[in-house]
């Protein structure tokens, strides 16, 4: 089975196949590679291959995003099938449009400093957000309208919810 | 001694004085809010009170509630922690007018150590050496000139009320003196509402390096050596070792003399700590001030001493002598300590509270694991992000690096993000393995050097999470088929349909 | 220094070489059986090569196939831990046939201390102090009744053959000799397939001290303290402390020299231990046998000393020169080794295999974790069932003693039965306390001191069970409840009766 | 609702209601506790009652039966709706009769020192299991009849595996 691995912008194609239950065969960058993967527990696996050891730590983010720690450092890769990547292609991208600002974290909201209907810049702070004792400014990724704030002041949000919405404008 | 103690406290310091408690055969009493019910500290205390709501001013700060629970668990002493109450004399008075013992300094001392002023003016007395500047605040721009000239070039000009290295500037040359003044006395009441500034030299290459006291209500006190913290963030320590590289022997006997006389110039009775600015180049050391109460790098000390701080203040607080001469003070081999906080490195630091999903904690020889969580705990946000520290030792300072790059690989939280690989990266970086840095360092240094770290695995992470990725589908494909056979009257398409759609979430 | 290690070894052992190598910047090749994928010295090694099915004998024990996976690796050194290969001469000169170090003493000194005979007459002639007694075998009744006028009673008659706590007779008086002699000399063709038999003096309560040594190749040899090993179980050590209570500065530098002697007897150069027996009496102490590797118990010593014994063992037979002088070793403190086992102390130590559902390992001040498991893993039923070391230290024998019972009550080791509750019992017992008891204490003494000990928490454990019952009981009935609300077309009494029969089970 | 918790061969009555989530009235030996129940993780409970903290340590080895660690002591108890017993008091205890010797733990079986037919006494060594490099004797319960042996020499057996059936004989 093939898969288009996305780390850092780039596009890498990675085959592979089960040779015996745990062992797998996988070709990445022309080179062909027997890896013995065994999941030590819960999202923490044994990797072996070219009886190279490593401890991996795969997290599924969202689906088809990992996030994996391998010897302290972090990397985020983003794993889809050829076929679909290539049906996905075909059927075009979807505008950038919309921004919905979500939560980094589980906080309090300490300041709103949009309002529905203000316009931002790109990087302008549209919330401050207060959790262990620090806080945490949220900000705008895009030039743009706000055309809509979920979020209340003094309000506890948990980790992804959804604070506003933007709207991309053209100056 | 004690029979019975009350932690005012929470997080790993709590765990770190019940097991000190323990060891003394003394009770301990946990308080803790409501929402800290789930705390390591809750369950391994004797016995535990909730003292009220999330916020620290509902529950932990709220002095009379936590005498009312110890009134009533009939307990002889309280231990503050740090922060919270600790350093709060009204707080340690309170605890003599009820009849129970405060683990810590006489108010007095916590009270004229507390403030910037009094400690500077009682220090001064006993000749601790201060930053070399002015007493008193600036007038006007002529007295600014004047001044300038007594102290010299690099100078530093600073807001009264300042703080938390905020409010403080650094003027190279007479050029920007009075333009500086001025937005110096801006800025000032801005921040805290108050324009009145001084001035005083510039510490070039400023390290931060305190020295460790320990004193009984019988006149006994001693230093058990220095602790190098000049590695901060934000003003904040991050990673603390002791002994200092900067720090000889004959150093260290001149600073701990000097933390004693600051000690003594408020009689102090218990474990503290005198903080000293010193130069990189000079090696000239000023007070800076003293905390009255066992800091959060106190393991360092306890590793290369051998002497149990915690223990030491609880019993000095029971009356007894101190079992240690300073003579008989020897440090041997070095230790380090990294503090492990939710927060994600590679994301400007950001908070991370959540679910621990997964732990696992570094063993075997010279690795100290103090921590205040455990697997399956829920980090909450109402309070500091640190979670645990880890404290290495090693016969001396290479190998206690090393040791510490051996730990920081073997520690693994899983479910939120930590500063793991955050110190992983310090102990690969080169001004730290030489020693060579300031209070400075992460904020420039190592961040430019950090982005410029290589990433050898890059491949390994592919390929896993591809596998992970190929393993999701193959199983995903499996229930549908095997629903599908034992399924009965199911439609297959439409089944396959949905859990596709499921798994494209 | 090497760049790559082989540890042909597994479990805690395992881990702990590659922890020194990896803190030597060494990279780690492990060895591992079919079922010990999953362990975790195979997770924290660089490399890994499985070497064969779970039977040590067709794995761990298969020394070419070692020498093999060695030289495909490319290692410079191989490491045998302890047990397995550690001590066959064969195997360490199969390494040097090869061009490979083998982290350990030379094959000739192995092979000399690795028999009793060839043993005993090396030291002696290096006046090294043996038991007195015999060195040939009793021939008949007469000369049984001849020597037992030399050594006199209490006597010990001893088969040959004999090890490991079988084949041992003791005599307090002339009326049973005869007797004795021959039901021993039929014990030991029973047992050992050999009547052989000789006469030694019955050391008095004998306690079992060692000494650790430390050599280089170039003659240097250092030893660094005793440990007091006198805890047994059936003859193996299960509790383990330096420095031992009957030991001081001065016998500590007899015992040494005895021990250097005997390792010089041999040109020890490595990192070895020297075996004692002592009379708890007389303190007079004999030579029993010297190991030739590193031992279980070595962290006791590191933790007193300072000093890493397997780096030292690892840079010694690198070639390098030992760093440490005699006049440098130094004691601090006190060390506590407790040896945690799958095996359940409420019944007879029956073995414990299987799954380590949880597992939470004690921190906090003086406690090192040496552990060659983890959460998830399934402990085999092939090896020994060591499944991870406590060690723990203190200012003091008080202090140390008081933290590993501290220590022992945060350790929790879920799914499978541990050694865990008998050593937190040891730790409460007078005798052990006090320092006064000899190596049948475990077997004597305390299983009739510990038969009597109380169990203050029974209401406790009652309550707490049934909440839980209680819990699962109302979990049911609402599950009955829900399915019933949500089944549509199924008979409610029918679903609650089968629910309710499972839940009967 | 009430239990019977038996230890050590003792009865004891144990009344219980939950009041708050987590937060139950147990009453036991006349007494009257309110105790703060929280599973801490899977089986390791945290309990608070007169503010008294403990972890305890609770697996369900059978239904009803528990094993129990509290500070270093373990504890065997069997708690039993008061009502169910009651009933299953009133249809008899059902005589002991067949005994089933169940392998204590994992591991290899050494030795079959008796076959079927054997006639054996109470105490004596029926097999010899081996694991972690220890020989460990299973023996007879009662004095008896071996009636069928399942136990293989050589064969590897899991912890709870039928080894054999003993059947009462009086002499």
């Amino acid at each position: 089975m093939a898969y288009i691995a996305t780390i850092k912008d780039e596009d890498i194609r990675v085959e592979i196949e089960e040779s015996e239950p745990g062992l797998y065969r996988v070709w990445i960058n022309g080179a062909d590679c027997k890896v013995d993967f065994f999941e030590a527990r819960e999202n923490l696996y044994s990797l072996i291959f070219d009886h190279q050891s490593y401890e991996v730590d795969i997290d599924e983010v969202e689906n088809g995003s990992y996030s994996v720690m391998v010897k302290g450092d972090h990397f985020d890769v983003l794993v889809v099938d050829e076929k679909k990547k290539k049906l996905a292609e075909k059927l075009g991208a979807g505008a950038g449009g919309r921004q919905e600002i979500k939560s980094p974290m589980a906080g309090n909201i300490w300041k709103l400093l949009k309002n529905q209907g203000d316009f931002v810049k790109e990087g302008e702070v549209l919330i401050i957000l207060e959790a262990m004792k620090m806080e945490n400014e949220i900000r705008s990724p895009i030039d743009g309208l706000v055309t809509s704030v979920s979020a209340v002041e003094g309000a506890a949000v948990s980790a992804g919810a959804l604070l506003c919405l933007i709207d991309p404008t053209e100056e | 001694m004690f029979n019975k103690v009350l932690i005012a406290n929470r997080g790993e310091i709590a765990v770190r004085v019940v097991r000190a408690c323990k060891e003394l055969g003394i009770a301990t009493v946990a308080v803790y809010s409501e929402v800290d019910r789930a705390s390591l500290h809750v369950r391994v205390a004797d016995e535990a009170y909730c003292i009220g709501p999330a916020p620290s001013s509902q529950s932990y700060l709220m002095a009379e509630k936590i005498i009312e629970v110890a009134r009533k668990a009939k307990v002889d002493a309280i231990h503050p922690g740090y922060g919270f109450l600790s350093e709060n004399a009204e707080f340690a008075e309170l605890c003599v007018e009820n009849d129970i013992v405060f683990i810590g300094p006489n108010p007095r001392a916590i009270r004229i150590m507390g403030n910037k002023t009094t400690s500077r003016v009682a220090v001064a007395e006993m000749n601790v050496p201060l930053v070399p500047g002015m007493k008193e605040n600036l007038l006007n721009a002529e007295h600014c000139l004047e001044w300038s000239e007594k102290i010299g070039y690099p100078l530093m000009l600073k807001a009264a009320a300042g703080g938390g290295g905020k409010g403080m500037r650094k003027i190279d040359s007479p050029d920007g003196l009075l333009d500086a003044f001025r937005a110096t006395k801006s800025e000032a009441i801005k921040s805290f509402n108050d324009d009145a500034i001084y001035m005083e030299r510039y510490v070039d290459r400023p390290r931060h390096i305190e020295i460790q006291v320990l004193g009984d209500k019988h006149g006994n006190m001693i230093h058990v050596g220095e602790r190098e913290c000049s590695i901060q963030r934000r003003h904040q320590k991050v990673i603390e070792e002791a002994p200092s590289p900067i720090v000889d022997e004959e150093m260290r006997q001149r600073m701990g003399a000097a933390a004693l006389s600051a000690a003594r110039s408020v009689n102090y009775d218990s474990a503290g700590t005198v903080e000293f600015i010193v130069s990189g180049e000079s090696k000239e050391f000023f007070f800076l001030e003293m905390n009255t109460r066992l800091q959060v790098e106190h393991p360092i000390t306890e590793m290369v001493t051998g002497i149990d701080l915690c223990k030491e203040m609880i019993r000095s607080a029971a009356g007894q002598e101190l079992t240690i001469k300073q003579e008989d003070v020897q440090m041997r081999g070095h230790a380090i300590e990294c503090r492990i906080s939710a927060e994600d490195p590679d994301n400007d630091f950001l908070p991370t509270p959540g679910k621990i999903a997964g732990l696992r904690v570094p063993g075997g020889p010279g690795i100290r694991d103090e921590s205040g969580v455990y697997e399956g705990f829920e980090v909450p946000i109402h309070y500091d992000p640190l979670i645990s520290k880890l404290v290495v030792w090693g016969r001396d300072r290479d190998n206690a690096i090393s040791r510490c790059r051996r730990a920081l690989s073997e520690y693994i939280v899983k479910g939120i993000k930590t500063t793991i690989p955050f110190h992983a990266r310090v102990m690969l970086n080169e001004h730290f393995i030489s020693g060579d840095f300031d209070t400075s360092f992460i904020d420039t240094h190592f961040k430019m050097e950090d982005a410029a770290h290589k990433r050898p695995d890059e491949k390994v992470a592919i390929i896993g999470a591809v596998i992970k990725a190929f393993r999701r589908d193959k199983e995903n494909s499996q229930r549908i088929t095997s629903t599908t056979e034992g399924g009965g009257g199911v439609n297959p398409w439409k089944l396959s349909g949905r859990i596709r759609s499921l798994s494209n979430r």
